[in-house]
């Protein structure tokens, strides 16, 4: 397994979720946190680009965090979404954690 | 699995502390070991006793105390961050000729040393910051 | 202190990810007290503010989403949210509570608190307040 | 003209105290009548008495603590933030039992309603946050 | 006078500078401070539509902020850079003041 | 500790606006004792740490930029800076320090430190990591 990139601002807000999608290799995944799981939503203005990137890498966003801020309807297809035990899973199982803080 | 955690920001803020707590605690759930939790940036004012937050919210720090009392958890706050941000114990206090310090239980300060460490002697260092 | 200045609450910041969302409502509820001229924008990531369905129990934070409710209560009944906002996050006003307040000028009838505005409007509205408070 | 300042970041993590405190001394030397600087958010964390940043950087505390000595500035720590953030003075401490406090000279804690007073006794209000 | 907007954060990293651009009133002020000032610079990604901005609004940048940050050759015409002094100015000039933090 | 692992900070903010870039420096110069594989990537808003002409004397702050010249007597002499960061925000490597090291092997041949390269190259450099600290 490569490695585990965590995005945790919004990608409405800042850049740190562009820059993950620019610089993580293909295979990677990418979990996201706090903020940054409105990247999982259906329907904005970023979608597309996450769509794009999940044909090469896997993403996943923290349940936890989601339902925190209302937006449990709306994961776009194909996003898996996993709890804190989940999150200590997938550091485990990647190589490395890269945080894009 | 050994696992390293470092927090950049500090309580209440950010929820990059809460998201530590809870990733540490699942971890340790899981059965992993944590080496270290290294506090850096403002992720030292995690580390003061002086918080009071209101009785219907968290104690952000208390619950940090409470998890290395548990646990044996090692926290670390980095001393050149504490210095900035006015986190003391009395080692510090001593040093710096301040009257009185402010550390809660179970945290101690120390050198980025220790943090460079935690990458070295642990499987995986996660990041928490803003 | 019988100045009446209009007061604004730019609220630009998702809740949880950072407290600005909940100690700009803090500043709110505390002012209310001044009796000034008050209205709050919802603009970019703030939107979220305003979301139904908030569930903070996995997080453990408390959820402070249902004190937006009871701003009617305090006579805070301007709040404008960004019609583009909410576009680019794919959002309707049904997405977000329903926030009403009682007009005792109108035998207490029910009206509904939030008013979408364009960018432009906004802009507007933001020229003719004395005192702007970005969070 | 009378003019106040909102500060909402602590000490150098972010720039906005330092463009804060550059702001009101230049308002001072022009003239200007500044009729308080209201602390929140992180921004309570510049009232700690406990920093000790290294020799070769600003102490942006005292900078702020000599500010008001100077000039009877008025510097107030939001209560509600600081509770959260552990920032203490003596009447905190004894409310909340604390066993010391750490407030720097020329700081005083009180309420939002500061803020509120500060919007509406001044002609302009300016905010320095992150 | 109408309004003044200040902005402190890089248009690269976050999203205040746009939000600022897209709310400002024609006839208003933005002054860019801290990381805000590299938006005054020439020849980027922003530039664009800072240029189309300042067709209809007034833009300053801080000074000291510039020189920090070693921009200071490339700040792109028709900003008007100010000190301190000249901020606390542009603050009394108006009728209010608005921080895009 | 007989432990080589490999180091990647990974800088993604400016200078002085917040503290990150220097405290970023301040783990680097510490971890050199540490006899690790180091190596640094500036992306984003981080390749404003290496520009020339820094001059903070107006905002009250400690330069420093002159620390990242030092680097190379540390044996820390892989410094990427992104392409696509450079060309986003209009600089070259002509704006930035012209960073160098010794290399004992060659007769102390003195050598660049900075290497511009890709998104796609960065992306495979950092698979290459043992251990990414982001500031």
């Amino acid at each position: 397994m490569s490695m585990l990139h965590t995005v945790n601002k919004s990608p409405f807000e800042k850049d740190s979720m562009n820059s993950c999608l620019r610089l993580s290799a293909d295979g990677s995944s990418i979990l996201l946190i706090e903020d940054g799981v409105f990247a999982a939503q259906e329907g904005t203005v970023v979608s597309d680009s996450v769509k794009e990137a999940m044909k090469s890498k896997k993403v996943y966003a923290l349940q936890e965090d989601i339902n925190a801020r209302g937006v449990q309807g709306k994961v776009m297809d194909g996003i898996e979404l996993v709890d804190y035990a989940g999150f200590v899973k997938l550091v485990t199982e990647h190589d490395k954690v890269q945080s894009w803080v | 699995m050994k696992l390293s955690i470092q927090v950049n920001e500090g309580p209440y803020q950010h929820q990059a502390t809460d998201s530590a707590y809870n990733f540490t605690k699942a971890a340790i759930e899981a059965g992993h070991e944590i080496f270290r939790v290294f506090f850096y940036h403002d992720g030292v004012n995690n580390g003061t006793r002086y918080t009071t937050p209101p009785q219907d919210d968290r104690n952000i720090v208390d619950r940090w105390s409470e998890l290395s009392a548990e646990h044996d958890l090692d926290l670390v706050l980095c001393v050149a961050a504490a210095q900035r941000r006015g986190l003391v114990d009395e080692g510090e206090q001593e040093r710096n000729k301040k009257d009185g310090n402010n550390i809660a239980p179970g945290f101690r300060i120390s050198g980025l040393g220790q943090l460079i460490e935690a990458g070295i002697q642990s499987d995986r260092l996660v990041v928490f910051g803003d | 202190m019988s100045v009446t200045k209009k007061f604004l609450y730019v609220n630009r910041r998702a809740p949880y990810g950072t407290i600005y969302a909940w100690e700009s409502l803090e500043v709110v509820l505390i002012g209310a007290a001044f009796e000034q001229d008050v209205a709050l924008a919802f603009v970019d990531d703030g939107v979220y503010q305003l979301a139904k369905g908030q569930d903070t129990k996995g997080i453990g934070m408390k959820n402070f989403s249902p004190t937006y409710s009871a701003l009617g209560d305090y006579d805070i009944n301007k709040i404008y949210v960004e019609k583009e906002s909410l576009e680019a996050r794919g959002l309707t006003l049904e997405d977000l509570q329903h926030l009403v307040w009682e007009d005792e000028d109108e035998d207490w009838a029910e009206k509904d608190s939030i008013q979408v505005v364009t960018s432009a409007e906004l802009a507007d509205l933001m020229e003719q307040q004395d005192v702007v408070l970005s969070f």
